[in-house]
């Protein structure tokens, strides 16, 4: 719990900014949101000392509607931004939020690296299987033969990545996959795993009713996961291969040494200095 | 000398195409090993390489004279019957060093060689063909001619065992 | 021939050193280099390889005298050939005379055309059968010893400095090498050199350094803390110092996985209060202008050290060329004000990063600071660097400010930062343009007061002291920037020498480049030579652009690999008279 | 107040219609877009949105006349208020006077202050009610019944484009729609323009068309059949239409997974001899700077259309500005030569796309071409565009030629480019610096001949017919160039009728610029204005870095989000008399 | 085998240029060259219809020495390029090359997408575990404990990033891994690969004797993979996970459909120029 002290008595209406979003009324984004501002409202983490980092995207824009500390970047490097601040700051609890396309995407890089590295922090995708602000192109996670982009007219016809499988094999060491029509059990998700010491990752199943209106029927699809959470990679890489993306829960979690730089002072600038003296 | 069960060489034609192509490779090595020598500046192990180039080069000609007439068959790299990783007689690239000496670089020629000799005696052990087995063993011999010329060569040196000078010179960055 | 090669540089000496991979050509330069600064001189180090990664031909290039050195010389008093292979590599980055001294070995085969062709004369020596007499015995130490005595150093000097150097490898190489030097020393020489280095009385404290080192130590002096970056030639060796030695200073350094991951890690970093820089070359420098551009919209004050190389694209990694300048005054889309600095020599990369990052951290803004593989891959030995102005660091909001806006419309164009654990600062930093409060907005009042007040803050820098370097006066003026300073200054102290006198005008800070300090410094100028080494002007273009040139005014921009050397801006400048 | 805001504009008419999301605004705007089109006219249309993704309140904003219509004009003759939400978000992209028309619905609460302020004359229709009272009615049908009766269009002609339009819909909503827009017609109006539209003759074949799809027409008339890129703020317009345009020609459209990739997957299809070419905006040209450089340097013919939009980082994604000139220009590391050119209005996107295309390909380098948000998305009924001039087409090598060069040093420079498949002409392109052959080389002589090279072969081009547009003459000349030459025409336009004589001079071939053509158009001028959209002057800027501007020329450099109207450039040269 | 008509009689040297590798002797890069250049005789692929496309690196140093087509791109980036090339020449044979730091730390993100993309080409990642060009910094397949790296005094300090693995997951369809010790097998997985209908990726374990000397000892760790190749990626994650890296073979194939895009003309400009009049 990265050494805050707790303050009860919020609420998670006292970790919004009252600005209101942007977002098409019926977006997932709101329920994230609002799992968001209720999981630290359970941990009652100090405003202060939580940072909230995105890329572009509607997903993106949740930084500015917490009313912590946060940083609205630039396309598909919220990872690395919040690298670098969790490197610099660790004694920060540091979220990341983000899309489908901003991550996975443009960001793919930053997420196997981040996964690896493996440094305390939590990232949030709402994966809603398109690139909403942009008026609705195929995502990494858009089905092969979804065809109602005019840019791939025939489907991008590719298959789907599936984030939770990447994530695993990059060496991320918390895996969970919630849906937003279910907000208190994404709550809990998150509570884990900003808990979780280590890098979790929560797929956050988001529709976009504006581009997507299809996934409506996520809502039938959607399943808790039958198994507990594995610490075992080779199990849980062969459940996440074998579900249909799906089944919501904690699909891995393990606990490994977290990255950090090692930090203490032991010498002035001018004791560097000394070396160059002829 | 044990056979391996599928490395036996039943054929002159085979075993023809093997010879050529152990020389033919050996040559193209000791070339590309010139070539690096000399791009390293290491133009007196260049020259060793070259001459042993040279020889291979007389070598393959002369077995491919064996072959005049003969039709040789396709085989794939992978499926040459070899007792090594590659070729006999093209040596282990890890051995080598921009620095070598003269005594490391014969060394590595001679377990080349070496290598020759072992493959020819196999398949003169081993082939089912008699007269694959012949010229096999005419060809063992005269690797071992050439093992032969090489240790005179090392015993000549006036520092066989050198090892490669401590590289006093940062590897560079080109890039 | 015009006889400005030779004006006034009586009192440096330069020697070049070449041989091929493993015959310790950089080792012995090194040691050279120290046993000269032992001795009380000042001198510069450059270097040169060919393109293989190990075992190429090198040579090292040194420059030597009573005074500090900033640039190479027209022509060497020295060669010292260790061998000849591949040697015309170097021909042209190591001009020779008649009155040059060539020492090589005959053994070694015969004197290349390209060497040979220049007439100089040649001082043969057994190097090879001197060396091999000793057990253990290295040309290179043979060479150093013959090297140190022309030059006049006593003997003790060099003795100590291959004692020093040499002792983790243990009694038997040491003694092998002494023996060696002393060889060297004693060996009948029947040429010698027309001077030797001038002594010294009671030499000052001084330093050996390299340009990236002292780039990097510049970072640790302005208060960097957090380094993220990729490594990249001729940029890595800033992050090979600084690794260490951040760790020791409470700081850190983290490798990321591309150049992209490293600007968007010390924007991250930044924000979270703690003084960020990333180093880089070209390529890596392109990949992070977007991120450059969300730092300048954000405010987040971050430092690129910017290394340049030969360009465009991968270009020619491993030499020198001043051709980023456009891509660090211009690589933005939108209108990004920001601070570009050039280093002028070695011992400027320290004042020049140090003054950078407090920069930065002052306007709240982006520093690219310019430096070059010549000074960066460079040593030399210089007195210790001064300290950059303290400036006024970052501002910062106090805790439980009233009503925080963080991008608050102030009078100077600063706006206190909340840094992440102070109460009731929490904002969003964004790069979507935004009002005062950083909610994005598109309206055209919020996208002018932001835009005007990220050009406005900048003009509460004062570059009195420190933007330029000039010395001289004169009715010509000689205007340059980063490395090619050296030369200038050289060509100006000629040019003085020979009655001509000249202004020279160094350019620190490169951008908001002061017109009104410029314009005041080339008063009564009536000519204008503007000197840079790349292919395009880019420099000359950009004083056009900022309307500080007369219509006179003339560039000599010439790009890589060869550094510009004061004859050549000497030889310009004399087709005026 | 001057006079030059209603000088000489009576041959247009300007509507504006707001209103809430789903209120139908978008839709209202094309559909009377295609009826003055059909009914002979020309026009523009653009449109402005709130920041939410759906369901935002929305503006379009028409010119219409007889001839065509590059700009919006200073003020609008009509705002039609379908509702008052946000309207105040629009008010100052509609500039109105007290000469104005509102038309609104009194039942739809009270004009805001930020519209009601400008006293304009007010027709109050109930909009709602005359909507509720037809079956399937729409408010937005009964305001474009309104508007083309005010405008004085037949109503056959806008019933024609409602039924082509809705048909798809079902006649049920093609009959309450004609209904709708009788009842427009019909509808009594307590108040009227003061002129209508005047008669056209026997129109011209025209098109109706955005500045984005005459790009994507452009790319394929030029050649293109390859294009990878990544979707953008205001580009991706280019790509939809070009992704099924593509197909039908054969060629194809990569979604790729980001910018890096796209300005890499070009390049490899241009080096496999199809010319390909991305769209993007600021932010992605960024990232694509280093593959930029990457093609510059190997000589691998790309082109990039990049749609700027308010900077800089994210900056204003749905609005113009002209910002993206420096980056386009010196965006690159190193010295790397490649054209830039700009579309001046949107029929222009196709000309110059279409020519850009052409010059990349015959010297076989980078083009970059410049268009922005306010052209790009927005509609205009237009002459069809001219062909652009068909150059030398990409030079190839043929087949076993003997000692294959690929970067042989010709007279023109430009050497043959062998294209995979050709027999003998395999080779290596290099990012690195190379020799005639394209082996890698740090020799200064081959930097030197490569960088002339690449900066000579340039020289080829023959700009005469097409660098710029420049109309009137006199002593006054306003030089600009993208989308604000509408509005400096159209200022040229009313100057000469005020009987003040000026040259507009409208560049569209940013770069290489002939210098000597410009000169010699700015022959006996006294006074410059330079006129474009963004907040440091960027061209302004770079014509002084070519040395093109006397002393006295000045700029008229204003960031987005609002267009340059000719009023505002009419302002400023009435203060030079 | 690409439509190309094969010609019979070349061999290796004939798909060499003559340009004298820069590569320090004893690197294992050479016997990529060769096993490239003797796949390619066996393939008797035409010289004009390969191409082969690189990044920035010892080992993208390769296009160069081989007589094809060839790129010499920018670091991280040829996966790209050579997709963009194979899309707009489907008719060539594509082959990639690079490094570990090429292809898995800067060029990540292209790694995932093509994998994805399944067009048809070669991947062939010279694996030494090391940056060669700059001097020996930690890539991404670097242990996490080499501390050799100045810039990583501590060394890495993240677990090693599984090449095999990621292609896996990400959809490549042909996956091996070879031994530059063993140029032979090699040049038969190379030739398999080039095969391939689809993408096929290679690593080719290739020491570094300057940065790595330690990998010497490669030599005595490698062997043949026990098992047949798999189609089935569960039972491909399986082995890929639990073995050390230093088994060698084909260790996944299967065949799915190639991405390429649709081609074939069906109007001209004139045509499509037809919906915009008035
Ligand atoms: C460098 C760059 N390229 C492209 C864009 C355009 N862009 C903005 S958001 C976006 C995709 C957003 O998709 P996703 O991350 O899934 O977020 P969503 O809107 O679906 O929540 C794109 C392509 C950009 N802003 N920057
Ligand atoms: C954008 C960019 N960043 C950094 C570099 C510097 N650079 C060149 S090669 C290289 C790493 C090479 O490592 P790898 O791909 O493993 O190849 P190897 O040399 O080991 O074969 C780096 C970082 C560059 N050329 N371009
Ligand atoms: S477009 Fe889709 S993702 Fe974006 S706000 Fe609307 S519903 Fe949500
Ligand atoms: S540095 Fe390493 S990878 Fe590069 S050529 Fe030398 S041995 Fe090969
Ligand atoms: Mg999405
Ligand atoms: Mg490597």
């Amino acid at each position: 719990m990265h050494g805050n002290t707790p303050i009860t008595g919020l609420k998670p209406k006292d970790y919004k900014t009252g600005i209101k979003p942007v977002w098409c009324p019926g977006c997932g984004d709101f329920s994230v949101l609002s799992a968001v501002t209720k999981a630290l409202a359970h941990l009652a983490l100090p405003h202060q000392n939580v940072a909230m980092i995105s890329g572009i995207g509607c997903s993106s824009r949740l930084p500015a509607y917490t009313s912590v500390y946060g940083f609205h970047g630039v396309h598909g490097r919220a990872l690395a931004l919040a690298s670098g601040l969790k490197a610099a700051r660790p004694d920060l609890t540091v979220l990341v939020a983000g899309g489908d396309g901003d991550g996975f995407s443009i960001g793919g890089n930053h997420f196997l690296h981040a996964c690896r590295r493996n440094m305390d922090m939590t990232y949030i995708v709402m994966d809603n299987e398109v690139y909403g602000m942009t008026k609705g192109q195929a995502s990494p996670t858009t089905a092969p033969d979804w065809t109602q982009s005019k840019l791939t007219p025939h489907g991008p016809g590719v298959p789907q990545f599936i984030p939770a499988a990447i994530a695993l094999v990059s060496g991320a060491t918390f895996i969970a996959r919630g849906f937003t029509g279910n907000p208190n059990g994404l709550t809990k998700l998150l509570v884990e795993a900003i808990e979780h010491p280590g890098f979790s990752f929560v797929q956050a199943l988001s529709p976009c009713p504006t581009y997507r209106p299809e996934h409506k029927a996520w809502k039938k699809q959607v399943r808790p996961v039958e198994e507990e959470a594995t610490s075992d990679p080779i199990i849980a890489a062969q459940r996440i291969q074998t579900d249909d993306g799906m089944s919501t829960g904690v699909l891995y979690q393990t606990t490994v040494p977290v990255w950090q730089p090692e930090q203490g002072i032991s010498a002035d600038t001018g004791q560097l200095e000394e070396v160059f003296f002829v | 000398m044990t056979a391996i069960p599928n490395l036996i060489i039943e054929t002159l034609p085979e075993f023809l195409l093997h010879a050529i192509t152990l020389e033919r490779e050996s040559v193209e090595r000791y070339e590309e090993l010139g070539d690096s020598m000399e791009v390293h500046n290491n133009p007196q192990i260049a020259a060793v390489f070259r001459k042993l180039a040279r020889y291979g080069e007389l070598h393959a000609n002369e077995i491919e004279q064996h072959a005049t007439g003969l039709e040789l068959p396709r085989i794939p790299p992978w499926d040459f019957k070899w007792t090594t990783p590659e070729s006999p007689e093209t040596g282990d690239m890890e051995q080598l060093h921009y620095l070598m000496t003269q005594g490391q670089a014969l060394i590595f020629a001679l377990h080349n060689e070496t290598q020759g000799r072992d493959f020819y005696a196999h398949v003169a052990a081993t082939s089912t063909n008699q007269e694959v087995r012949e010229l096999a063993a005419e060809f063992a011999e005269e690797e071992t001619d050439h093992m032969n010329w090489l240790n005179a060569w090392i015993r000549n040196l006036a520092d066989p065992d050198s090892v490669s000078p401590e590289d006093l010179d940062p590897p560079n960055v080109t890039e | 021939m015009t006889n400005h090669n030779t004006v006034l540089t009586c009192s440096t000496l330069s020697v070049a050193i070449t041989g091929s991979g493993g015959s310790g050509v950089v080792t012995t330069g090194q040691m050279l280099l120290k046993a000269i600064a032992n001795a009380g001189y000042y001198g510069l180090m450059a270097r040169s390889a060919g393109p293989q990664i190990r075992g190429g031909e090198s040579a090292v290039m040194l420059r030597l005298g009573s005074e500090p050195v900033d640039c190479l010389d027209d022509r060497f008093d020295v060669l010292m050939a260790l061998d000849w292979l591949n040697v015309s590599r170097f021909a042209e980055e190591i001009p020779l005379t008649a009155s040059s001294l060539i020492i090589c070995d005959p053994d070694a085969g015969e004197m290349p055309e390209a060497i040979a062709c220049h007439g100089a004369r040649s001082l043969e020596l057994p190097l090879k059968k001197l060396s091999g007499a000793i057990d253990g015995g290295r040309i290179n130490m043979i060479a150093l010893g013959v090297l140190a005595e022309l030059l006049g150093l006593p003997e003790t000097s060099i003795l100590t400095v291959v004692e020093t150097a040499l002792a983790p490898k243990g009694r038997e190489i040491v003694d092998a090498s002494r023996l060696c030097i002393s060889r060297g020393y004693s060996t009948e020489k029947n040429a010698g050199l027309e001077q030797t280095l001038t002594p010294v009385a009671s030499p000052a404290k001084r330093w050996n350094i390299s340009g990236n080192e002292a780039s990097g130590l510049g970072a640790i002096r302005g208060g960097v803390r957090f380094v993220a970056a990729y490594p990249i030639t001729p940029a890595s060796e800033i992050l090979e110092w600084l690794a260490p030695s951040l760790e020791k200073v409470g700081g850190s350094l983290l490798q990321a996985e591309d150049e992209l991951a490293s600007i968007n890690m010390i924007i991250g970093g930044s924000f979270g209060g703690v003084p960020s820089l990333t180093a880089t070359s070209g390529p890596g420098l392109s990949l992070m202008m977007e991120g450059l551009g969300l730092a300048v919209t954000s405010e987040t004050p971050v430092v690129v050290t910017n290394v340049m190389r030969g360009g465009p694209s991968t270009g020619i990694p491993t030499k020198s060329e001043q051709s980023d300048l456009n891509i660090a005054l211009y690589g933005f889309h939108g209108d990004a004000p920001h601070l570009v600095l050039g280093a002028l020599n070695i011992r400027d990369c320290t004042f020049v990063t140090d003054w950078g990052v407090r920069l930065a951290e002052q306007f709240q803004t982006v520093a690219i600071i310019l430096s070059d593989q010549s000074q960066g891959q460079a040593r030399s030995v210089i007195d210790p660097p001064p300290m950059a102005p303290a400036c006024k660091g970052r501002r910062t909001a106090r805790p439980d400010t009233q009503e925080y806006r963080r991008y608050a419309l102030t009078e100077d164009g600063i706006s206190p930062m909340a840094i992440p654990g102070t109460s009731g600062g929490a904002y969003t930093a964004d790069g979507l343009e935004h009002n005062e409060k950083g909610t994005p907005s598109s309206m055209s009042l919020d996208h002018q007061q932001q835009l005007d007040k990220r050009l406005g803050k900048l003009t509460g820098l004062d570059p009195t002291e420190n933007w330029a370097e000039s010395r001289g006066s004169g009715k010509i003026a000689i205007i340059t920037w980063g490395s090619s300073s050296g030369a200038a200054f050289e060509a100006g102290r000629r040019l003085e020498a020979g009655g001509q006198s000249a202004r020279v005008i160094a350019v620190r800070l490169l951008c908001p480049l002061p017109g009104t300090l410029m314009t005041a410094s080339l008063e009564g100028v009536d000519r204008i030579l503007v000197v840079e080494q790349n292919h395009g002007g880019q420099f000359f273009h950009y004083l056009r652009a900022l309307n500080l040139l007369p219509d006179n005014a003339e560039m000599l921009a010439r790009p890589g690999p060869l550094p510009i050397r004061p004859g050549e801006i000497m030889a310009r400048v004399s087709e005026w008279s």
